[in-house]
């Protein structure tokens, strides 16, 4: 099948989008920070885009992407050796690609980025930076790769058996949520976490990675039609209707709750929403990512409240958002599948395909579960025992800035910045 | 010489070197403070989690004042910045033993 | 007429955009307000996504372009019911679509998003939260979508008329800015307007609102033209060199009026020159953009300085920028149209189609003047009995961040933000 | 040809990332500078976008593209003249465009754009805004234009002469990174440099550059292939990749001097290798961006230390980064050129090509930067000795903020900000 | 009276003003402040400078008392404030010749 | 013991520090204030509107010494200051009846 040109500048945009998501994702979490660990945060998700791109190209795509078994690929397409001329195994019929494939591996490239950088979040103000960085590199080659073959690539047992994730509702999300669950349980609480107070500084960053991660979301939903086509724009439909949905739904909980409606409860129902129908964006219509979004947002809201009942610290709520989120979307799927809207995907209950799909989607979920805590969780364990994963208490009571990067974030006074050079 | 230092709400400052200004005071300094006291502080959510913030802010106004003009000062900035609720703040004085005008060296009333 | 995937991936581009100008937006009022009042800037507008969303995909799209009379469309498509299948009422012959009606949809939808927010800027620091999310509800079903289909949509009286709006000068900006006016007079001014100073708290922040209304205004006029073509490249062209213009436009009359080319000048020149070319941007050529812009960025630095003159309290300037300006625009694109251009347009006077053109848009304008004014007036006043629309004095003082959202949008130092949880 | 929408839509999506490029790099450097010159350093930047626009519209495009000579377009396009029906010189046969001579139109005028932008970083918090808009605008149309039509127009001399630059190392990042080494011979160095500390006042804001930057960099090398195709997958992959090694580059770099790895070192690294990258995109493949964009990374990280030995003031290092990275990359390419990339480029030393395109390369850099240097050394300096470039002692003092643009960036406290209303 | 002046370590604060509560001081008014001393500040590195930030924040807490408290005050916060390590502050005692409560007008004490 | 209160330009703090350390001062506190006086301020215009700015940046040095060191300090303060331009600031002298140093509660000139 050949390559169209239309398609292309739609993936081609997508990848754009989807890359811009790792910073949005960076500010989204670094406003909810304290002051001296903001850049700490910031160069946790910036770093991913630099030492996981340069794994993809390595080794990862092939591993993903390449001509091995369903449960994981080969290193034949490492290097990215002359992908011009290739065609990806499985990807034939009805999953012909009609973009070059290095339009496929670049937009691929960003979810492989972004993945782990979801995973910051929960352990916030407490990673030793050069721990940390060893746990990314290991985990996106051990952890991410073999996931995304098993359900993105045709020739994945759980692409085999039916699973359906459109865009990375268990690779992307359970996977990241369950793993910073078992980074957390390793390195453990924030010294002072509960009771002390560690109120974000600065909620307009957070609005402004909210509003990055939102316009990426497109990218990251409606790309995965690897197509500009109906099927793209219902992606894209979903997927906004989905991040409106869940605002609305995390803000009623809330009032219900707190008696308010927060400007940062308004940006993690809109997360929460985006979440939950990234596995569904191309296989429901009409106003399902309304009910999906809107659940989403108030069982969210909901969830992050069970970090205080169990006691782990999931400091800015990755589990309790994505994790949950992400297993709520994939199992909602098996409810509101409709193959009127996509003829490659299968009916849900409500379309009156019984429970076959929801058996495969409980498969997916739960063997990305198992995998994933256990394998993040033993890395993480690994590194703390060798290099060290979480910083002294010293150097968390000084902040992640100062003594991971040797910098500060903010200097508004000229009084606060003295010194002298050298 | 004596040192007037005020402990003000934040939106009173205006008024209150207004009032100063008009007694022919010179020059004051102001700085940004947290106060606590009787006012309470409030409470913010995030995330469902309740922050309770003891302490509320406030301008803090020094100035320094022949003797003579000590007490005038100080009523000034009382009446300035009154609003007649819990809050409203502190004035209190302390002695000076010297002050010099940094440009010029003057000491005392001069360096006024 | 079959679809075309470029046009479709540049449509789903340009929705991408244009939903990203509302975030944008937010910024670009949040830094001109007071720090104690930025969260509940971000709010409004954020909020505006959620709610305006699921209304669209509820009853707004359909009430604008579904099939009813010359004034309203009905509720045919209520719901997003299946738009695979349908063809929307006028989009035939010349104005058949080439992509999905999903796609469309969507497209649409950011616009019905972006409109009420640009409100915001003119109440500033004064609605109370809940007064204001029923009236966004309501003004955009009651307001936007009827004057939406008078002009966009094929079967609207005005689009049927002759009147000419390319990306929403009357429907987005005129219409914004008359209502604008009406809240404010409803609302009235701030506590200590104009004489206690309310200086902007974050320029930074309105500077990088700036940049990503430039960047979303191409997807908002460019993206109009529904397809990549020759159209779309000179609405892009025009879109740009007037927000260049409009910036030097602005900074040479503030230059002359007050001594300085201010950063603020630069931005707000720049969104009056965009605001102007919206109904201009698919209709003129040449160096047209640089007159309408240039004019605007001038006449709106002088518009800004009625409200003193008059006192009524339009905060950030909607009605001196959106109202004047969408007017102007509207009123210009009688002088420049050119059918050389667009030859669904129309010429205007300097290219000989002498002042019919001009009538029209007169009337387009007037009619959007009369209805929304009257409408928002009473949908504001209305609310302002039942529900309150304006915080209390109290309230004022401390800021909407404080007692609207129970949040801050800063915490810099450790001292400033000490305090205990729970 | 005729037009094609798919490439057209990826090349009008290009010239909005370019678009936003500028605002990035306003962020980028505005972050590193002292809080009381970060509206200066926004200014400067945005003013470009201006200005610029204007005169792109008005000459610049008919020069550099017009139908002139080897060295200079003509003014037959001027005014932007029925663009809609002109055939561009040189731009036939394998040249041919495919999208609308507009779309071309726009998406150069971004770079025009940004590369006097660029320059604004080593002049940091010492230009007077009158002198830097003189320069801005001279230095466009005599310097820009001219060496733009050179390498990029098919009938400029180094076009013909077998020089290859895919996105612009020399017409962008050599052209104005000599030229920023000239103005910074003019004006000298800041004040109290390097004995006093002048530390950035907002690193996350300098991040937030940097992902604006990374992201609209897709657009100006991917976007370069004006086409939405396979040499455009490639340009993005390279680009993207080299940013990554440039960051790991940077980062290893720094530690082994500095024993830390720095968030704006991150920053710094990336930007380096898409600096690199940007004449090699659209003809090298494999892993050689990672070679191109990881040595980009150190050596750029060694080059800014030369100021500290040699004494010029580049204040935000657009020598150390721009000049010597757009050299390492023009240079670079001459090593991994691959003609399997794209049959429009040559073999470099790697693929069997010999020295001829290095010899090629070496003129295209050599004339840019002779060429470049001198005119932007006179301009300069006329200025200075007239209009007056750069601000007074006690200016410098307050801060470019205040006393060019009286206003201040930031007011967070009410303390801070009192006053009334004059 | 007396005015307690008191330099420590920001996360500090809030120990002390629990001690003080608990004494029965019913309020205090805080600042941020940049402490120079046998504590040596901090290097930073960008792009290859080295930076040296001889400041370290610091909290300062004024409290007025009854000259009687002020030796009990003074102690409190000198047990709540400190961890034996170099950098935990200061506190001095100034005297005052009046303070008065801006609401009321109350002095002395009552203005407490 | 003696209080030295300074109110310096910033930019001066610098060489206010080094002056100091050189007398061998061994440790101050430093805060940001908005100083008023005859140094005016500024104005600043946004759309069109002039809004005024009555307070300038000031740096405010505090440093407990020895009796015997006070006026040593204050001229040590002064001359270092000292730009001979509007603004220079203020520097005043405040009795001080103990002093203790939190770490190891030594008083006096001990804790200095
Ligand atoms: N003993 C004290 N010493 C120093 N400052 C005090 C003291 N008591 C109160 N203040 C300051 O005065 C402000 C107002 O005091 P508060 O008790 O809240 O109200 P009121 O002064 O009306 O009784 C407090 O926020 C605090 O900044
Ligand atoms: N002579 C002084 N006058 C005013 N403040 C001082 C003085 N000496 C120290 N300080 C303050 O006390 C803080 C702690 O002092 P430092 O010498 O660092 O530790 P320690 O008090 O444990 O000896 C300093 O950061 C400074 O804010
Ligand atoms: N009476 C005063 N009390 C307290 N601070 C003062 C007083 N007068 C001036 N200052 C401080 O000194 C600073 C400089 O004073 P100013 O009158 O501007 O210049 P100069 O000291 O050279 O006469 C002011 O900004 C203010 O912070």
């Amino acid at each position: 099948m050949e390559i169209d040109a239309g398609n292309t500048a739609w993936v081609l945009t997508s990848a754009a989008l989807v890359l811009f998501m790792t910073p949005g994702l960076a500010f989204f979490y670094g406003g909810m920070v304290r002051a001296k660990n903001v850049l700490g945060m910031l160069m946790q998700n910036v770093f991913a885009m630099g030492l996981v791109s340069v794994l993809w190209a390595t080794v990862c795509f092939s591993l993903a992407f390449g001509d091995g078994g369903p449960l994981i690929g080969d290193l034949s397409l490492a290097g990215l050796k002359d992908l011009q001329n290739v065609t990806l195994p499985g990807y034939t019929g009805d999953f012909a690609l009609t973009i070059p494939v290095l339009a496929f591996c670049a937009y691929q490239m960003m979810f492989a980025v972004i993945t782990p950088a979801l995973i910051t979040g929960a352990t916030a103000d407490r990673l030793r930076f050069r721990g940390y960085a060893t746990f990314v590199g290991l985990w996106v080659v051990l952890v991410y790769s073999p996931v995304a073959h098993w359900v993105f690539s045709p020739t994945g047992w759980l692409f085999e058996r039916g699973a359906l994730d459109f865009a990375g509702g268990t690779v992307v999300h359970v996977n990241a949520g369950v793993a910073a669950l078992a980074v957390v349980l390793v390195v453990g609480r924030r010294r002072g976490w509960p009771r002390e107070q560690m109120k974000p500084h600065s909620l307009p960053l957070t609005m402004l990675g909210t509003g990055i991660l939102w316009f990426g979301w497109f990218g990251f939903n409606a790309g995965s039609a690897l197509g500009a086509n109906g099927l793209a724009a219902q992606a894209m439909v979903n997927t906004h209707l989905a991040a409106a949905a869940g605002m609305l739904g995390w803000l009623v909980a809330e009032r219900w709750k707190d008696g308010h409606a927060t400007t940062l409860g308004a940006a993690s129902g809109a997360v929460a929403g985006l979440v939950a129908i990234t596995p569904c964006a191309g296989f429901v219509g009409g106003l399902s990512p309304l009910a999906i979004g809107g659940l989403a947002g108030a069982v969210c809201f909901l969830a992050i409240q069970l970090k205080f009942r169990f006691g782990y610290d999931d400091s800015l709520d990755v589990v309790g958002v994505h994790l949950v989120g992400g297993i709520l979307g994939s199992l909602l799927l098996a409810v509101f599948s409709d193959k009127a809207v996509n003829a490659l995907g299968a009916d849900g209950i409500l379309n009156g395909g019984g429970g076959a799909l929801l058996a495969d989607q409980l498969v997916a979920v739960g063997a990305t579960l198992v995998f994933s805590f256990v394998l993040s969780y033993l890395l993480a364990f690994g590194i703390e025992r060798t290099i060290g994963l979480r910083v002294s208490a010293d150097e968390e009571a000084e902040g992640l800035d100062m003594t991971q990067h040797a910098e500060s974030a903010y200097a508004f006074s000229e009084v606060g910045s003295m010194g002298r050079v050298g | 010489m004596r040192l007037v230092t005020a402990i003000v709400k934040p939106f009173k400052l205006d008024d209150v070197k207004n009032a100063l200004t008009d007694l022919g005071v010179q020059g004051m300094t102001v700085s940004e403070v947290q106060g606590f006291g009787r006012q309470r502080g409030h409470t913010e959510v995030y995330r469902g989690a309740e922050y309770t913030v003891d302490f509320v802010p406030k301008a803090r106004v020094e100035v320094v004042v022949d003797d003579a003009d000590a007490e005038r000062v100080v009523a000034a900035i009382v009446a300035a910045a009154r609003t007649d609720r819990i809050g409203d703040g502190k004035v209190w004085v302390t002695p000076v033993e010297s002050l010099t005008r940094i440009r010029t060296g003057e000491r005392g009333s001069d360096a006024l």
